[in-house]
Order: structure tokens, then C-alpha cells, then sequence
């Protein structure tokens, strides 16, 4: 029945590279559309340069500028005084994707993992052929310029050109010029102004310039001296970790024994933790063999009240045997660990309470810092900023919210300012958690009658190692509930603020306004009450402006009669 | 059996310097207030459905005494209690004047603007209307005793002769036309009576086709035709034909929840107007039809027409028609055996049927054996 | 000057033998062809704005000669074929009989199922309806004339009197109440005119008002309260009243689009039935008010009411109120310099104003002075 | 200032592997939700056997098992009757991404490129920690089974075990079986039931048959015994080309000139059209040359209208002199091809006619199969299907369309069966060109009244070596113009044929009717007549029966007095 043999269909099997496969598939790393594709490159170069500097407590100072060389046809350049690029690395760091000082690590960054400035150098030369020039210095004798090309086939850098010049005035930073084609320059919501735009105001204390192909400079000036400390590397909680994390880790470890691996790899996790996790591990292997469905859910629910002692005795000998067992596992070497004991623990993870996941590595923008950047980027008439403490989702991943709101002032319009660890989203924002928790909050009760025609803008920044995009287009932040309820809260506290800012402002128009709303009936009232009653007018108007007088000397007497 | 005309049980007793004097109490009681440097405050029983109950005495709807206070003090009830002293010194005038205005005429009349700036003491006639409505409850008396008139509507046609300032007429000798009901009927006099009962008929053609038929010499009786829902004049009219002149009232309208509201209306009156019960209700009004019952009896089923809206036990119901049957159901008056009967067939047949239906038959078959027979039989519905 | 009664032009001349002469010419017209094996048909004058035009002449609006024909051979055609034959024998029997019969009982009369199917002849009135107006159509004749009576509305005060069958009554002896007026009138006669001139007023407030402050005896003038668009009995006895009685005809409506689409309808018929207007329809009825004008002569500028809609130069415009003025602007009888500068100023001013605004300047107003003052100076909208 | 020094910043500098990459991103290649990554798993499996099967001219039988093990976990078993895989492949296959036999070839392809199957072995692993059971045969003497893993980490396939066993009955084919957690079998319309049922549609040739968790068999039966032959690789067409695949290509060919790199390694590229080239690379050269805008723009447009030859004259000297140059890079080695020159060809191909691509290479299901395939799956009364042509968009890429229409039967409700190569497409919909197309075309006029209620199934499949998905996830098809026009006019003529079926349908039915309907109202008419001309009903009746009778015999009669 065969045509063929198996081995004849294999003769064109092949291996191809990372680049080759990004290379057909650049929309997975945000090359889509001509007015996106640019607007990612410029994140990608701009997010490069803002690390470095953080990373080397610089103050950044990271100039873009966009030439235009024809149709659909740019020249970008993204210029830092970031800490430099060491002349061995630039073929890694522009030319090899998943190649990075972050990816493998936990901590909360910016960008793509590892193929951020790669892909945007791929991208440059698969639409116009040319390689992108690196000039860069780390502040010696010498800068260096390169001309750099990915080879795709074998996803490796290839400096195909390289001169080194002096360095007499000691010039530091990166400086990156790429051609591209196939791309466009809209002044959108979706464009690089509005990016940069954005990505200034959550990044107060660097200096932006853009120079757009029209050679208008445009100035995001500094609003803070404060450089944000760079993230840390966390330790993974025991809640936020799957059974293959744990497993691949053991094997990893070079910790000589289960027990120090969890210690020394998980935070929360004393020696003590240890034992507990001994005894759950050992209650649910128990309760797992226990035949009776009734009872097992039973065993369950009291495991989880904690009443772990109490199961452990309940099994007696058989109890202490497995409690042995247990404890073994805990002395083999990690590398020994099953898949089906990393389960176990995983499972006893569940039951066991930790302490929240520290939240050292989480790096707010900080309220002060957010007024600052909406202030001096919008100029409105009244700012408030909130940055909640970091919470956790899905039992151990933690995240930290922090809200802001601008109002009036130069402001038109609403709008809402999208951030995923500081970094700007400006696509699919339908999705996003952020516009629903916004759009949830009922904004009439803070004084904002008409939202969508209201000077307002709301500012949201999620902030974790891991922020839960809805997909690889990371532009929008899935519906977590915790992350979506800690939205709420926190833009309700800023609207009370709102609310009452609003009101202060309104309140001694409010009382003048009243006074006369009574006055101005008298001459009614009196008359008709002269017709009702046969008295003169004259007689009767004095009496009700005397009432009126007495009643604003006491200014509180209204609320006694009930005013709603 | 044969219906016939009963025994008084009311005189008329309109009397306009009561209303007057009523009046200004209310003034006199402000004025005493703000002299001792009191905020003064005005009381009127409040509206709507919470504020009323079905006196099973008296077989009406009444009104409750839950009452809202009106200070003159307070911001949100300032201009509220400017426009009721407003009124009330209009009311005042026009009563002792001996005038009438209508609703729309009151409402210009006192329309204007407050010192000097742009507001209008009312700016729609709502306004205007809901203080008249106030003051009605808050003294007791009719609008049209505070000479209000109502918005006309509806006739009559029989062998009465009335009394109306210096004309005296018979209503059976106007032609087809008959006389049209004013919005006012408390200066009325009924000189002579020579029907036996009065049959109050929905619609303008069923009227017609009666007095076409000679219905109202054959049967001696007077037709009042309500043009739809009874207006405050013929309620008022129909009431004082019962009690001052001890007329029985047979109500005739279409089989259908609509028709059964207008004779819950004339019956019972309105929760709206449960204030005015005591002066507009006719509780021992009869129906004649439609009923469920002629359907089948007089085969009619060919001409009847469904009802609208969406059944109890279907998804999304009730609505329109059923919803209105069902809400009728749990009226006190149609809580009988006779009437939750029809109602429940209504909503079971899904079907109305209306008076000139009964032209399937034939044209004269609703004066000449509907109406009498059912009538003389005495089948009528409580 | 004074306005007073004209010299008749018209006489009284209903022949019912005549309608059931031309209901049978339809019939035997019809056998005709089905006898010599033709398709038969029924040649309908078409309704709608495309088959009417102003008569310059007559000043009248006409219908144009443009017909529908109805066949029986043509499954599209065969149910109006045979509903109109159906109703057009129904009819030859009601005016047999002299018989009146309304609308629905029409309908209901001639609703039942064809030939053992589920289908009816009628399935609602509006068909029925239809049928009759193609019969007014195709026949010329009105159909209060076929027996078919039309929604009645509206009443009458003043000292006249009129002959309705046996009875005889005059219409200023009937209290406040006045005269209603019958769906069909062609069965009156007016025995005795002792006015000068018909007072036609949109309202029954202001009617009401008017007969209040004896107006009509002050000013010798028949009150004829339309209550709304005037009912075709209204129209038709406008109508008799100018051509055989020769009474003048003065409209007061409300100032708005609405009330001088009133005006239009009775002067000069309306579209949907521009064939009855030699009959229903009295080009020399003149306008008294309210016009824009009176708003500033009078001081009304307090109780004016804004227009509703966009007016024309706003986006979206002009929509409501003001695209009905922009369409009575296009009137062939409103294409003159006095209607164009009141519908103009409408427009400017984007206001309206009512009849009983003027219960602003005091109750008696319009009957001692706006009515009286206006009307001897002829001061007159044509 | 800086804090650190650049060379500490990259102490940390590490490179990640492709699994890595995915693993961490794996909603990239469709694992994301509990669902649809069920409906991701067993698509890639049968993807891949059915391909094998075909490639092998083998009728497929494929058989889906699913077995629940416990809450979101469950065994997924695969068996095909394909060619099987030999030994030293199986590793490869399943454990190593982005190798394969397709990625690299210009071919139309089923599914992902060359990480399919060996993603769902990673989503297995990661989620259960379990190897993948792999038991085939190539047919020889022995079957293998092996249990294989990923070395993320290397991206690398482990054999963590083997058994050879004989085979003395010669059973050839591929049988895999994972362990997955973290998804949720349910018989939505995009769950695994709908993705098989859809795809039994589309293969005919296929017999599919699914065991629910439940033990319930459903079998998806062949309709067709005719197998598809596989497709073809196909030579790029110059349209479908941009710079850098034209420069990529010169450097891998092993032709010798240019020229007959071209004519070699494109279709519709003759030695007289590399002519034809050359002349128009050369009328560029010039044009580029001139400085004045408005006679460029005019020399472009004449260029545009084939006035090739009468412009380089145009030029003179110069004109030969430039065309003698350009002559020069044909005769180059390709590898020596500038970027320029490859931009300039580029340029070039897009003023030159070239004849469509070949669509050898596209395999559509064919409407007889496609017929059976919706006659066999959901019993309609009509089915109609229709195959266009194959077309082009984007100036170079081969297309074709395919829909079918199934109208009552057993169905009921209105749907659209969207497919990409004969994969069925069952998420974001509402993006998808083929909605759109569907939704355009105004059914009434083909007497469907109500669309949403009609018993109706539109199929629609959409052909190409390179199909314009929206996004990452392959799900929707973007609004390509040529696409959308070419599905709306096959719609258009495949809802003529229902309306011709429908209208058909109710002939005779109506004639009958339309009879009825006269003679009906005869008593009717008789009677009214009888009481206006007062003559007896009886003789009246029979002359209308007389009329009527005579109408049907002349059936055309009624149009004549217009009928519509």
C-alpha cells in the first residue's frame, strides 16, 4: 500500500534556527502591522536603553530620532549614555536571540525575554538588507562602532564591519541606527510619539527627546533625580511554583540534599517549613490510601483546617512509618527526586500556609514619582497617585498595582494609561484588565458625571515577575481576579480624592447659591399669602427674609431637617 | 326580573366658600408660623400606591395618612412650596369669582418669571398639575370643586332632562348627537327622570349603534358613552345619577383587560385618584359584557383577537395584555369567584373580544336580544 | 366691520339610491366579463401623494386620475377582489336597510373563514378599511353616504337649531354641555341660523372658555370645538354650514405647526382623502390666530414653548416641529406672503404658543378682547 | 556615576534554547486556556499522522483515545496506520523544536512549522512530568516503543527508554500516548469532538474515531477512497518575494550565475524574461536618475504600461550603456549579488508581467470530496461545493478557494466551517476573512429569509503555501482583498444553486397552491355579486370554476398580465 518508505520521507528532515523560525514568524514578537512594527522597534530599543542605564544607576537620557529616506522607509536612532557595551558582547546582545542577562532569571523586567534588540535587528535587515550600526563606548579609551548582521541560518551575530575610534572626552553609551522598510509613521495612539509619550511619564527621571522625520524635536524633560533601583532576582514561592518548575530546578541545583534545596531555593521555606511540608507530604500519601470516599474527603477538609497532627496519630504506626518515609526523601541528593515526589510536595504546597512571597524585587514607580510624570508631561490642574502594597494572584505570584489620576488643567478628554512594569501597552486595550477595572468603577459617585467627556486620565501600572498577559502579544493584561479587584480598590481610594478635591473647590459657590434660591421666592410666597390671608405684602415679606437671615448665621440647621 | 331606578342616597351638597375658607387655612397657618420665627411647613398626604388601601366598608379605594411635610426652609422644597401658595391664592380667586379654568389655563396663568431672574415659577404644566393634585388631597376637595376643570370627554343620550344654569333640556331629544358631558357637572340639576338605569358603553360607535336601534326609548334607559377610559365628568356624573338619584348603573365595555379597567374605574376608582373615591366611585356599578362567557355562548369566536404580549408560562412573560389581566386579578373588587373565573379564561383563550364584535351577528342583535336579555336575566357581574 | 352670513351656494342633496345604484353598477359590470369568459376586474383610483393635486380653481386638493386594477384571475389580486365586492354588497344592504354602521362593526360584520380554510376574509380591520376608502374612491361618494360612520368627535354651542330625525333642538340651550356632534351629519337639518359667523377652536378648554364668558351670545357666533384634528362629521358639518347655510368660517387653533395643520385639513382637505374634497373641504375658511404675531402684540413671550426637533440649520435638522412647518411652508394654499412670514418667524423664533396662553393676561381676555378685537378688524390669515 | 561597570552588567549574560523559549511562551504556539490546549494537542497529532499518511499515498485511519485519569488529567492515545518512523528519527520527531521536514520548503502545510508535535510532547512533560509513549513501526520486523523527553534545556529529544518488540504481523504505523494536566476535555464547538468532527469533514479519505473519556465511540467513517496527493514544493513566484528572501536565496543557491539562479530557482522565470529583466533594471537605473519630479513620475507611469524598450532608447548612449551593466550582474556568481541589486530586481519584477504562479503545488479537497465529506458527517438534504480556481494576492502568492453549502437534512441552525489547508479553524472567528466573506453576501436573495435560523453549513477552506493568518495563534484568516472577493464569489454562485434547489422544491407545490387560492374565494365573490346584481348565486359560481379551469390550462397566462 505504500508509496513510499518512511526512511525516503526523512531524507529532507532538517533543523532550522531560532532566527529562521522568528523570521518567518515575526508577528510573535510584535512585527505586525507597518505602524506597530515600528512602534516595536522603537520599544525595544528605548527598553534596552533604560535597563542598561538602571541597571548602572545612570539617569537616562535616551534621544530617538526618525529619518525618513522614503516611502515606507525609516532610519531610527536610539541614542543612550547608558553604561556601554563591551566590545565582545555586541555580536550576542544585537545578533543572537534568546541571548540575555534576564531571561533565565526571576525578576521583573521590561521587555521580550532575550529577543528584544535581536529581533528588532532581524526585523531591520529583513526589510531593507542592511545591518544596524552599534556605536559604543563603556567610557574608555576607545569607541567602538559596529556594523552588525544576524546570520539567520545558524542564529549567530556577525559584525561585518568594525572600526574603533579615541575616546578623548570619555563619551559613554550606546548608540544604535537601524534602516527599516515596510513600516509607517503615524502621530497615533499607537504610534512612537504617543509610546514615548507614555513611557515618559512612568519614567520620570529620565530625559526623552524624539525627532520625528519632520525634524520636529520633541522634549519629555526629567521630572525626577530619583534613579529607580534595579530589580531583584527572587526566589520562587512555594505557591507559585508546577510540579515541572520544582523537578527541573532539582535537577539544576547543585545543593546536596532535598531539604537544602527547598531552604535555598524557595523563599518562605525555613528548616522548620521543612518538616511540615514532611508531615503533609506524609498525611496526604496517607489519606490517599484510604479506600472510603466519604471519609478521604473528609481527612481532606480537616488537612487543610491544619489538624495535620491529628491525622498523622489518627493512622498510628502506619503514620510514624510513612512520616519515616518522608523524612528520606528530604536527605537524597535533588537530582534523585521524582516526578511523582515533586508532585507530593507540590500537592503538600497547597495545604501548607507560607508567608506572602517577598516582594523586594517588585519595583513601583512610586507615588511621588508618578505625580511627578503626569504632572510635568500633562500638566493638569490636580494629580493623586496610589501605590498599593504588593499583594499576591494565583496563591504565589506576586504583583504590586499602582494607580494615578490627572484631571483638569490641559487636559481634554479621558483616557486611560496602560502599564505592564512600567511599560506602555497601546494595543488591544478591549482586553485588558485595566480598562475593565476602570470602566467598572462608577466615576458619577466621585463627582465625574459624564466620564468619557471628562479632562481625566487614569494611569494603572501592573508590576510583577510575571504579569499574565491574555497573549504573546503582551499588550494586554489578563483578568486576574486579584489583580482586578486591587485595580478597583485602588482607583476608588483616588477617586474619594478626586471627589473631595472637586467638592472644596465647589463648596462656598454651593452655600451662596442656596441662600439666594430661598430669597428669591419671598416676593412669591408673600404675595399669594397676601391673597390667602388678606394681609399686605408688606407686612408679610420681612418675617420670611428674617427667617432666611437667621438660618445662614446657623449654617447647619438644614442637615437637622433632613436635607438629603 | 327588571331593573329599577332606587331610592336616593345622597344630596348634592356643593358649597364654594367652604372650599374658600379651606384655602386660606392654609395661608393663615403659614403666616402664623413664620411670625414666631418658625420654618413654616405645609402638609400633603402623600401619592401613590403606598398611600392608599381598599376600605372593604365602603367598597373604595382610599387614601392612607402617611403625609409629606413641605418645608419652605429647605432648598429642595422652597420653589415646591412657593408654587402651593401660588395655586392656592390662584384657586382662591378664581372660586370666588365663580370661574372656571382648565389645567393648561391655570398653568399659563401663573406662569412667570421668579424676581428677576430667568426661572419660571412653573416651567411645565407637570408642575402646575401635580400642586392642583396636591391640594385636592391636602383639603379634601375635587378639582372641580376649586372650579379645575377636567379635560372633557364621553355623552349621553336618554329621556333625562337637566338643568344647567337657565337651560333645561331633554338628552333624549338632541338628535343622534346626544349632549356632550362638560368637564365640570357640579352645577348640574337633574329635573326628570325617566330611565330606569343608566348603561355606561365604552365606545362611541356601540353608543351609537344603541340609540340608532332606539335601545335607550325600548328600554328605558340612559346611554352614557365614555369614549374610552370615563373622564373625571362622567365618573362624577355617573356617581351622582346613582347616589342623588338612585340610578343603576350597568357598565358595558369590550372584553378585554383595558375595558375591565375602565369599569374598575367607574367601580372603584383609580389609585391615582384614590383621594377622590368618596366623590367619584360608583361601587355598586354592574357589567354587563364583554365577558369570556359570550365568546362561546354567542359564537363568537371567529371574531375574537388575540391578546398581546407574552403569556405567564412562556419565557419572558407576562407582558402587555396577560401582565395587565394578572395584576387586575389581585384588585380587591375582582377577588370573587365570578370575576378571577373570566379573567383566568382571558389568559387561557389568550383572546379580547370587543362590543361591536357582536355586529357579527347582525347589526341590531346587541340592542335587540344581547343586551336585554342579559340585563333583564340579571347576568351580571359583581 | 362686521362679519355676518352669506348668501348659500350649495344644496342639501344625499340620495341613497343613488350610492346603491353605483354598488350595483360594480356588480353587474363584473358578471359581464365572467360571462363572456373575461377576466374581471375593478379599476381603482390609486391613493397617496402621487395621484393628488391642487386645484388652482376650486382651490381644493383633487385626485389625479391614476387607477389600480384589480383583477380576479391574478393570485396577488384575488383576496382585495374579492373583499372589495364583499364590503360593496355589505354596503348596498346597510343603506337598504338605513342602517349606519361603524368602521369596526364593518368589519367584524363581514369577518369570517373562507371556504372551510383557516384563512378569514378579513384577518384585520385595516383591510376592511382599505376596501371602503377604494369604494369612496372609485365610487365618489362619501361614506357616511354608504352608512359608514366615522369616529365622532368634537360639539357645538351657539343659536342654532337643528333637525335630527323627530327631534328638534337649539344648540345655546344645552347648559355648558353643548351639542355633540354625530359621526354622520348628512342627516341634519338646520332649521333656524341665528349666528353670524362658526367659531372653530381646536381646544375644549378654550371652547369651554369661551361658552364660560358667553361669548358666543356677546358675539352672535356659533362655537365649534374640534378637540384635535377635526372628525370628518366635524368637517363635513363645516362644510354645510358655509355652502348651505352661508355662514363664515374662522379657525382658531393653537399657534404651532400642529394647530395650523388643523386649519389646513378643514380648508382644504387633507391628502389621504383628497376625493372627498368638494365635500368635506371649505377653502374660504379663514385664520384667526394664534399667530407669531400675537406673541409680542400680546406680551406672550413668557408663555411661549420651545419647538421640539432640530430646526434646519443645526446638524441633523430640520427633524420634528420644524420639518413639519418647512413641509406646510410647501402648501399651495400656505404659498402666500402672509402664511410664508408666520411659518418663517416660527422657524426664527423657534417657539410656539397656545390658545390658552393667553389665560396669562387674565381668564377673560380672549373672549372680551383678543376674539372680538381681531375678528371686527378682519384681521384674518387667508 | 554608574554604579557598576558594563562588564559586570554581562557577567550574567547567558543563552536560552528554543524549548526554553517556549516553554516559558508556550501560549505562543496555542496552549493557552484548559480547552483549547487540549484542541492544540490533538490537533498536532493528527496533523501529523494524518500528513504521514498522505505523504505515504496511505488511506489514514486514524483513532483518538481519551482517557481520563483524574480531575484535568488525562491520557491522550493517538494511533495512525501511517509509514512509521524509523529509529534513529524518533527522538528528533518528537523531542526536538523546529526540526521537520516541511518548515524550510516552500510547501503548503497542515500545520505548525516544525514545532507542532514535539510542542505538544513539551506541554505534556511540563504538565505531568511524563515521557511520551511513541510505539511504531516502519513495517519491518520489529516495533519500536520508546518513551521520550525533552531536554529543554539543549532542546534536544531523550529516549529515556526502548523496547524493541518483533512484529510478526507486519503492523506498520505510529502510536503515541501522553499524560496531560491542566486541561479539560468538553464537547464545546472548540473543543477536540468539534476539532475531529470538522476535520472528518474536510478528509473524507480519512476514517477518524474518537473514544470520549466516557468510553462513548464515535466514529467519523471514510467517504472517499481517493488520497490526496501531497503537495508539491513549489519555486517562489517573482511576486511573492521580498528583498531579503531574493538576497538569502542568492546566497545559499549553488547556480552558478544570476541568471540562472533566477531562471532555476523561480517559476515563471525564463531566460527571455531575465531579458526582460534586465531591460527593466536598467529603465529604473535611469529614471532614478532624473531629476525632474513631474518626468519621472511620467517615465514611471510609461514603464508601467510596457513601454520598456521606446524609454531606454530614450536615453541613447547612456540608455545601452546601463543596460550593458546591468547584463554584467546576470553573469555574476549569485552570492556576490548586492543587497542593492537584489532591491533593484525586486523593484523590477513588480513592473514586469509574469504569468500567475503554478498552483501545481496547492492541493485543494476537491468538491466531490468535500461533498462527501459534509454528506457522510452531517446527512443534508442539498450539498453543493465548489473549487475556484487557484488565484493570487499580494501580486504573488497562489491561493484558492474552496466552499461548499449543505442545506436541511438532519440539520439545524446555521454555521460556518471555517479551514485553512484543510485545518480546521475553530477560535477567533469573528476576525476571520471567511465570516466576514460569509456574513457580506446577502442570503435572502438566494431564499434563505433568516440566516441564523436556517438549516444551513457553509464550508469555506482557503488554500496557500503561505496562508495570511491574523495572528500567532493560526486561528482567523486575515481580510486580504483578493481572498475575501474570491470567497464571496464562490459563495455567491454555490447560494444560486440553493436558491435554484429551493425554488425547484416548491414548484409544483406552488402551482397547485396558487390555484387553491383562486378557487377558494369563489363562493365568496359569488355571494356578494348575487346580492348586488340580485341575481341567484348558482348561476353566477360556475362561470368563475369555467375561468379558472381555462387559466390552468394556459399556465403562462397570469405572467403575461404581470405577475410578479
Amino acid at each position: 500500500m505504500a508509496k513510499s518508505e518512511a526512511k525516503e520521507l526523512f531524507k529532507e528532515f532538517k533543523i532550522q534556527s531560532v532566527s529562521e523560525f522568528f523570521r518567518r514568524n515575526a508577528a510573535m514578537l510584535g512585527y505586525t502591522g507597518k505602524v506597530r512594527s515600528f512602534t516595536t522597534l522603537i520599544h525595544e530599543a528605548v527598553t534596552n536603553a533604560l535597563d542598561a542605564c538602571e541597571e548602572a544607576g545612570i539617569l537616562p537620557y535616551v534621544k530617538v530620532e526618525i529619518e525618513e529616506l522614503g516611502k515606507e522607509h525609516y532610519k531610527l536612532i536610539v541614542e543612550d549614555n547608558g553604561p556601554g557595551i563591551p566590545e565582545k558582547f555586541i555580536s550576542h546582545v544585537f545578533g543572537k536571540m534568546l541571548a540575555g542577562t534576564k531571561a533565565h532569571r526571576n525578576i521583573q523586567s521590561r521587555g521580550q525575554q532575550g529577543i528584544g534588540i535581536s529581533g528588532a535587528v532581524m526585523f531591520a535587515q529583513m526589510t531593507s538588507g542592511k545591518a544596524t550600526r552599534v556605536i559604543t563606548s563603556t567610557g574608555g579609551d576607545e569607541i567602538i562602532e559596529a556594523w552588525v548582521m544576524i546570520d539567520v541560518e545558524k542564529n549567530e551575530g556577525k559584525v561585518v564591519k568594525k572600526i574603533k575610534h579615541p575616546n578623548p572626552t570619555g563619551w559613554r553609551g550606546t548608540r544604535i541606527e537601524m534602516e527599516v522598510k515596510d513600516v509607517r509613521y503615524i502621530r497615533s495612539k499607537q504610534g512612537p510619539y504617543w509610546y514615548l509619550k507614555l513611557t515618559a511619564i512612568a519614567n520620570p527621571h529620565a530625559h526623552i527627546e524624539l525627532i520625528e522625520p519632520d525634524g520636529k524635536l520633541i522634549v519629555f524633560p526629567r521630572g525626577s533625580e530619583e534613579i529607580p533601583k534595579p530589580p531583584e532576582e527572587m526566589k520562587p514561592h512555594p505557591r507559585g511554583v508546577i510540579t515541572d518548575d520544582l523537578f527541573r530546578m532539582a535537577k539544576k541545583t547543585r545543593r546536596s540534599t532535598v531539604k537544602r534545596f527547598l531552604v535555598g531555593e524557595f523563599s518562605r521555606i525555613s528548616s522548620q517549613k521543612v518538616s511540615e511540608i514532611v508531615k503533609y507530604v506524609a498525611a496526604l500519601r496517607l489519606i490517599n490510601g484510604v479506600e472510603e470516599e466519604q471519609k478521604k474527603k473528609q481527612l481532606y477538609e480537616r488537612l487543610a483546617n491544619g489538624e495535620v497532627d491529628i491525622i498523622l496519630k489518627s493512622f498510628g504506626k502506619r503514620g510514624k512509618q510513612t512520616l519515616r518515609q518522608v523524612e528520606k526523601i528530604m536527605e537524597k541528593e535533588p537530582s534523585k527526586l521524582t516526578w511523582h515526589e515533586a508532585e507530593e510536595i507540590i500537592e503538600a504546597f497547597k495545604y501548607i500556609k507560607f508567608l506572602a512571597p517577598p516582594t523586594s524585587g517588585l519595583r513601583p514607580i512610586g507615588e511621588e514619582n508618578i505625580e511627578k510624570g503626569l504632572t510635568n508631561i500633562l500638566n493638569p490642574e490636580f494629580v493623586t497617585s496610589l501605590t498599593r502594597s504588593p499583594k499576591v494572584y494565583r496563591g504565589g505570584i506576586p504583583f504590586q498595582v499602582e494607580v494615578a489620576l490627572a484631571f483638569g488643567g490641559s487636559l481634554s478628554g479621558f483616557d486611560i494609561l496602560r502599564y505592564a512594569n512600567r511599560v506602555p501597552l497601546l494595543f488591544d486595550a478591549g482586553s485588558c484588565v485595566t480598562t475593565s477595572a476602570v470602566r467598572s468603577v462608577d466615576w458619577k459617585r466621585y463627582k465625574v458625571d459624564n466620564l468619557e467627556d471628562a479632562p481625566m486620565v487614569v494611569f494603572v501600572n501592573v508590576i510583577s515577575v510575571h504579569v499574565p498577559y491574555t497573549s504573546t502579544g503582551k499588550q494586554s493584561i489578563a483578568s486576574e481576579e486579584e489583580i482586578y479587584e486591587e485595580i478597583r480598590l485602588a482607583l476608588m481610594e483616588i477617586g474619594r480624592r478626586l471627589k473631595k478635591y472637586l467638592s472644596g473647590k465647589h463648596r462656598k459657590l454651593h452655600q451662596v447659591k442656596r441662600r439666594r434660591t430661598l430669597e428669591k421666592y419671598v416676593d412669591e410666597v408673600a404675595e399669594a399669602l397676601s391673597i390667602l390671608t388678606e394681609k399686605p405684602k408688606e407686612e408679610i415679606k420681612p418675617y420670611f427674609l428674617g427667617l432666611i437671615e437667621k438660618k445662614f448665621e446657623a449654617p447647619e440647621v438644614e442637615a437637622a431637617e433632613g436635607e438629603a | 326580573m327588571t331593573i329599577k331606578r332606587e331610592k336616593p342616597r345622597e344630596k348634592f351638597g356643593y358649597d364654594p366658600q367652604k372650599v374658600i375658607k379651606k384655602l386660606e387655612g392654609i395661608g393663615y397657618q403659614i403666616l402664623e408660623a413664620v411670625k414666631q420665627g418658625k420654618n413654616p411647613h405645609i402638609d400633603v398626604p402623600m401619592r401613590g400606591i403606598s398611600n392608599v388601601y381598599y376600605d372593604e366598608a365602603t367598597k373604595t379605594i382610599q387614601m392612607g395618612d402617611k403625609i409629606s411635610r413641605r418645608y419652605f426652609l429647605h432648598v429642595a422644597h422652597a420653589k415646591k412650596f412657593m408654587q402651593t401658595v401660588l395655586i392656592a391664592a390662584y384657586i382662591k380667586r378664581l372660586v370666588g369669582e365663580m370661574k372656571h379654568a382648565s389645567l393648561r389655563e391655570a398653568y399659563y396663568a401663573n406662569k412667570h418669571s421668579v424676581g428677576g431672574t430667568k426661572e419660571n415659577t412653573f416651567e411645565d404644566q407637570i408642575e402646575s398639575n401635580a400642586i392642583i393634585e396636591d391640594l385636592e388631597r391636602t383639603l379634601g376637595v375635587l378639582r372641580e370643586e376649586m372650579h379645575i376643570t377636567a379635560d372633557r370627554r364621553g355623552y349621553i343620550y336618554g329621556d333625562i332632562t337637566i338643568k344647567d344654569g337657565e337651560d333645561e333640556f331633554n338628552t333624549s331629544k338632541l338628535g343622534m348627537g346626544g349632549w356632550a358631558v362638560p368637564g365640570t357637572v357640579e352645577h348640574l340639576k337633574f329635573t326628570q327622570i325617566n330611565v330606569d338605569y343608566a348603561l355606561v358603553v365604552e365606545t362611541a360607535a356601540m353608543a351609537d349603534r344603541l340609540i340608532e336601534e332606539k335601545f335607550p326609548k325600548k328600554e328605558n334607559a340612559l346611554i352614557i358613552a365614555t369614549q374610552g377610559q370615563a373622564s373625571r365628568g362622567v365618573r362624577r356624573l355617573i356617581h351622582r345619577l346613582h347616589y342623588e338619584e338612585g340610578l343603576p348603573i350597568i357598565v358595558f365595555t369590550d372584553g378585554d383587560p383595558y375595558g375591565w379597567y375602565i369599569y374598575s374605574t367607574i367601580k372603584q376608582g383609580s389609585i391615582n385618584l384614590a383621594y377622590l373615591s368618596d366623590k367619584l366611585a360608583t361601587p355598586e356599578a354592574k357589567f354587563v359584557g364583554m365577558t369570556m362567557d359570550d365568546i362561546e355562548r354567542y359564537g363568537l369566536q371567529r371574531v375574537t383577537e388575540k391578546l398581546k404580549g407574552i403569556p405567564p408560562n412562556k419565557k419572558g412573560g407576562p407582558t402587555g395584555d396577560y401582565k395587565r389581566i394578572l395584576e387586575e386579578m389581585e384588585y380587591p373588587w375582582f377577588k370573587n369567584r365570578e370575576w378571577q373565573r373570566q379573567l383566568k379564561m382571558a389568559i387561557k383563550l389568550g383572546v379580547r373580544i370587543e362590543q361591536q364584535a357582536l355586529a357579527h351577528k347582525s347589526l341590531e342583535f346587541v340592542a335587540k336580544k344581547y343586551l336585554p336579555e342579559k340585563i333583564a336575566n340579571e347576568e351580571l357581574l359583581p
